[in-house]
């Protein structure tokens, strides 16, 4: 077990929690910006696993540019899930 | 002229740059918009026609995109499939010229010119779609008319039409995604995107993967399709959808996912034990969204909806034809594909032209309209009789060499179902007939409506005409498509 | 035991069907549209993940073939694809929020529950034939 | 409240179901990261072959996108392109003029304006270098949008928005799609296709390069004006 491979196996556990977090919170905001985490944790399992390109896209448009679009809209819509 | 290969790409490209150009150059200017939409349509017709012909003189063509064989590039195949791109910009075409003064009234005036793009990236989608020979870019075009089919979707005025475009655009997305799972897995097997060498390199001994890679695609393209009991999505869109747009959705985007199984089935042609059981429940959910589909037709009181519910039957029968997979059965199956796409546009255009002159939408309110609008009546007549399958009509051929193929395949239960479902579908045209022709106006505005104006009788003149055409020219056409189905999924059993 | 071998090779595409069990279960049990399409993205991500893995390659380079780097290089058609992928999540993600919004705008609430509720009322805004006959 | 519990349960098991199929199906995939996987030994072994020259780029991402499958970039530079024109049909109505959230403090306010032309520098870096470090079109418009976005949260969207006229700004968004349909157009001459770049390296630099700036340009407008419909710009 290399050391990168337990980088990996943390990366992956990680996602796994901010999924499932995004899933259990009630709080639209909260889970907006745990998803923002999330696409950024991807992206270091991307940049860590040569895919340099894809990871750069991934943070730029998953922890930017969708988190934005989210919370704009979340501000219009009502932050609590019923 | 034909023997200048490279209108096959142009035959997408057209729509899609003309779709691109259409805001920029007309903005605010509806009716130029308009003219140039018509112009774009007509213009990617003559390719089309410009490759049926090559087609048929000199067989299939394969053009290879930037240069690049298909171990490098992307593959473009022309071939019967790929032929259904005539009638689908054709009909386009018709749905344009019907837009003009229904759009006015339907779509706020600042975004017509958004309307028109929006169809014709459809339109260059749609045709994408159909002469790729790449998995990916099957995939790519998918999501270019599926994007385009939602928003269009949404530029109907009601309220209802954003829940009913957000419904369809979650649906569309699963299955988009289900299909990308699906060319993951087959390009993790076979290290290539294009469908034929796929299809060669595809090992099936170990059948898992294949089973998934099979089992996302089945179900990504039976959603696109409607099949039942994924087809709940269809009749919301296609009623909110002002009348052009349902008459594209139900003519030609929902036949797409029909297209891409045709396309995709052919790799999992090694596997026996793989594609039967496949094919088979495609069969017997086709026998259920026949039966259902035209049973909630009968019941329903918007005519619109009636129409998506008959859309969802004749999937159905389509889907019969192609699960059965006998030579018969698989050509009725193709050949219905094309006769139902004229009809549906037919009878949504009449219906439109209905609401558009009196915005009425239930059948009961359609009464005595026969006298006061004549041609959009028999328009909407010719349709529903052809809807129902009478032999001289369009929709008859289809239904016959499904039913013969089901007698091959030895399976008389499926031509009991086709022939009860004929029967609904004929329960709920005679019930319309009769409401226009044989009842008094039961309302003002139907009482007071006048005939519907040029643009949008040219349309259903033609429509009618090709309605008794395609009834009249089935051999011709069954011909035609003969000689594609032995090629099909690999080999008839 | 080597299953368990197996598994641990494969973890990566574990982590994927495990992400897009989690995107499906918030797509169809959350009420709320937004979560939704939070839902959906998951969904989306977690299939890009799996064919960026199928791409990877152990102690290879990225396929950036630049002088003087050997060694085995990463596939470069996986990273092609998911960056198409990616802006098309983005592209139906925006349509989406779109409509989430209209429909906040014109039925009043983006709670699935809320608005089927408001459906039923005999005189609600949807014209009532095709409200009462969408069996969703 | 207990058919919604019922609902739960439900897909709960249908999860439960799905999972076993993906997961047995998953396992059986050759295994992630071998050499001999047919990932690595097919096409991709074609590209790496091929090498940089043929490739028009040493970052082989740039060259597939670009040179080998390019009608696929081309069909996502206007899938993006429609989700802006889907969003400007749909959105008018939900664009209320004036709608701008409490402007943000002065901290955010002074970082925001200090990084801005940085990001802008680092939005044009990539671009321009996508054919020799990882980047290019997609992800320098992507930072560019980003960009843009963080400056109307401070100066607030009308101003930004209104940096060009509606016009330029159609025409902005447009870019990516009409650069790519001239490009695929002189592939003819050049290559004798639709959408070659042609032998020459020069010409196929030359050609690569006005793509990335294109599609950079044009991404980013789009992502901000998608921005723009969301966030409800001032002038509607």
């Amino acid at each position: 077990m290399s050391p990168t491979d337990v980088l990996d196996l943390v990366l992956l556990a990680l996602l796994l929690t901010c999924a499932i977090g995004i899933a259990r919170l009630k709080d639209l905001a909260a889970a907006a910006i745990l998803f923002s985490a999330y696409s950024f944790i991807l992206c270091l399992v991307w940049a860590h696993r040569g895919a340099p390109d894809v990871a750069m896209t991934e943070a730029a448009v998953g922890a930017g540019i969708t988190t934005v679009l989210f919370l704009t809209v979340i501000s219009r819509v009502g932050r609590r899930e019923k | 002229m034909t023997e200048w290969p490279h209108w096959l790409p142009i035959l997408a490209v057209l729509p899609l740059v003309g779709g691109a150009l259409t805001p920029l150059l007309f903005h605010r200017r509806p009716v130029a918009a308009w003219f140039w939409a018509v112009s774009v349509a007509a213009a990617t017709t003559l390719v089309a026609m410009t490759l049926l012909l090559k087609l048929i003189a000199s067989g299939g063509l394969s053009y290879a995109v930037g240069g690049w064989l298909p171990q490098y590039g992307i593959e473009l195949r022309f071939d019967e499939i790929g032929a259904f791109a005539l009638p689908a910009s054709l009909l386009v075409l018709l749905s344009l010229s019907f837009s003009r003064h229904y759009v006015a009234r339907a779509v706020d005036s600042g975004r017509i010119s958004f309307y028109y793009a929006l169809i014709l990236i459809n339109l260059g989608g749609l045709n994408g779609f159909l002469i790729t020979g790449d998995l990916f870019n099957l995939f790519v075009f998918m999501e270019i008319f599926s994007v385009s089919a939602y928003a269009l979707v949404a530029t109907a005025r009601e309220p209802v039409a954003a829940l009913a475009a957000l419904k369809y655009l979650f649906l569309g997305a699963l299955s988009s995604l289900l299909v990308l799972f699906s060319v993951g897995v087959v390009f993790a097997m076979t290290g290539t995107l294009n469908i034929e060498d796929a299809a060669a390199d595809l090992d099936l001994s170990t059948p898992m993967p294949a089973a998934l890679a099979l089992a996302g695609l089945a179900t990504g393209f039976a959603v696109k399709a409607a099949l039942f009991p994924v087809h709940f999505w269809l009749p919301d869109a296609h009623a909110a959808a002002p009348a052009p747009v349902s008459a594209i959705l139900s003519a030609l985007v929902v036949k797409a996912g029909v297209v891409g199984l045709l396309r995709t089935l052919e790799l999992f042609a090694g596997g026996e034990g793989l594609l039967q059981p496949m094919l088979n429940s495609i069969v017997w959910l086709g026998a259920l969204g026949a039966l259902g589909g035209a049973l909630m037709a009968l019941v329903q009181r918007d005519i619109k909806l009636m129409l998506a519910y008959s859309t969802v039957a004749n999937i159905g029968y389509i889907l019969i034809g192609l699960g059965l997979s006998t030579a018969s059965a698989t050509t009725g199956a193709m050949i219905h594909v094309v006769n139902h796409a004229v009809i549906k546009v037919l009878l949504f255009l009449a219906a439109g032209a209905f609401i558009h002159r009196t915005g009425l939408r239930c059948i009961d309110d359609l009464r005595g309209l026969a006298r006061r609008m004549p041609f959009t009546a028999f328009a909407m007549g010719v349709g529903l009789v052809s809807l129902s399958g009478v032999p001289p009509m369009a929709g008859f051929v289809g239904k016959w060499q499904i039913a013969v193929g089901a007698l091959q395949a030895g399976r008389p239960i499926l031509v009991a179902v086709l022939v009860i479902a004929g029967l609904l579908v004929l329960a709920f045209s005679v019930r319309v007939t009769n409401a226009m022709y044989f009842r008094p106006p039961s309302r003002i505005s139907a009482a007071a409506a006048t005939e519907a104006p040029v643009s949008m009788l040219f349309p259903l003149l033609v429509l009618t005409a090709g309605c008794f055409g395609l009834g009249m020219a089935g051999q011709v056409m069954l011909r035609f498509v003969a000689p594609a189905v032995p090629g099909l999924y690999g080999g008839i059993p | 035991m080597n299953l368990a071998a197996e598994a641990f090779s494969h973890v990566d595409y574990l982590v994927t069907v495990a992400l897009f069990l989690i995107g499906a279960w918030i797509l169809l049990t959350s009420g709320n549209l937004v979560k939704k399409v939070i839902g959906l993205n998951i969904m989306e991500t977690s299939v890009f993940a799996f064919i960026v893995t199928t791409g990877m390659i152990d102690d290879g380079a990225p396929p950036l073939l630049a002088a003087g780097v050997e060694g085995p290089f990463a596939s470069p058609l996986p990273h092609a694809l998911v960056l198409t992928g990616i802006v098309v999540a983005v592209s139906v993600t925006s349509l989406a929020l779109v409509l989430i919004l209209r429909v906040k705008a014109e039925l009043g609430s983006v709670e699935l529950d809320e608005i089927a509720s408001a459906g039923e009322q005999p005189g609600a805004a949807a014209p009532p034939d095709s409200r009462g006959h969408a069996n969703d | 409240m207990n058919n919604r519990k019922s609902a739960r349960v439900l897909t709960m098991a249908l999860m439960a179901a799905l999972a076993v199929p993906l997961t047995y199906g998953v396992l059986q995939l050759p295994t992630p990261g071998q050499a001999d996987a047919p990932a690595h030994s097919n096409v991709s072994a074609k590209y790496i072959e091929a090498g940089a020259e043929l490739a028009g780029s040493e970052n082989l991402v740039t060259g597939v996108l670009l040179n080998f499958r390019a009608l696929d970039t081309f069909g996502e530079v206007l899938v993006i392109f429609t989700a802006w024109l889907a969003v400007a049909a749909v959105a008018g109505g939900a664009r209320e003029a004036g709608q701008d959230s409490i402007p943000p403090s002065p901290i955010v306010d002074y970082v925001i304006r200090l990084l801005g032309p940085f990001i802008a520098i680092f939005a044009v870096f990539v671009i321009v270098n996508g054919h020799v470090l990882p980047g290019g079109g997609f992800q320098g418009g992507v930072v560019l949008g980003a960009m843009l976005i963080m400056l109307s949260l401070v100066l607030g969207t009308g101003v930004v928005e209104g940096v060009f006229s509606d016009r330029v700004w159609i025409w902005l968004r447009a870019a990516g799609v009409l650069v790519f349909a001239m490009v695929a157009l002189l592939g003819l001459p050049a290559a004798g296709f639709l959408f070659g770049l042609g032998q020459a390296p020069a010409l196929r630099q030359a050609l690569m390069m006005a793509l990335e700036l294109a599609i950079g340009v044009g991404g980013g407008a789009v992502l901000a004006g998608l921005y723009f419909s969301i966030a409800g710009t001032h002038r509607s």
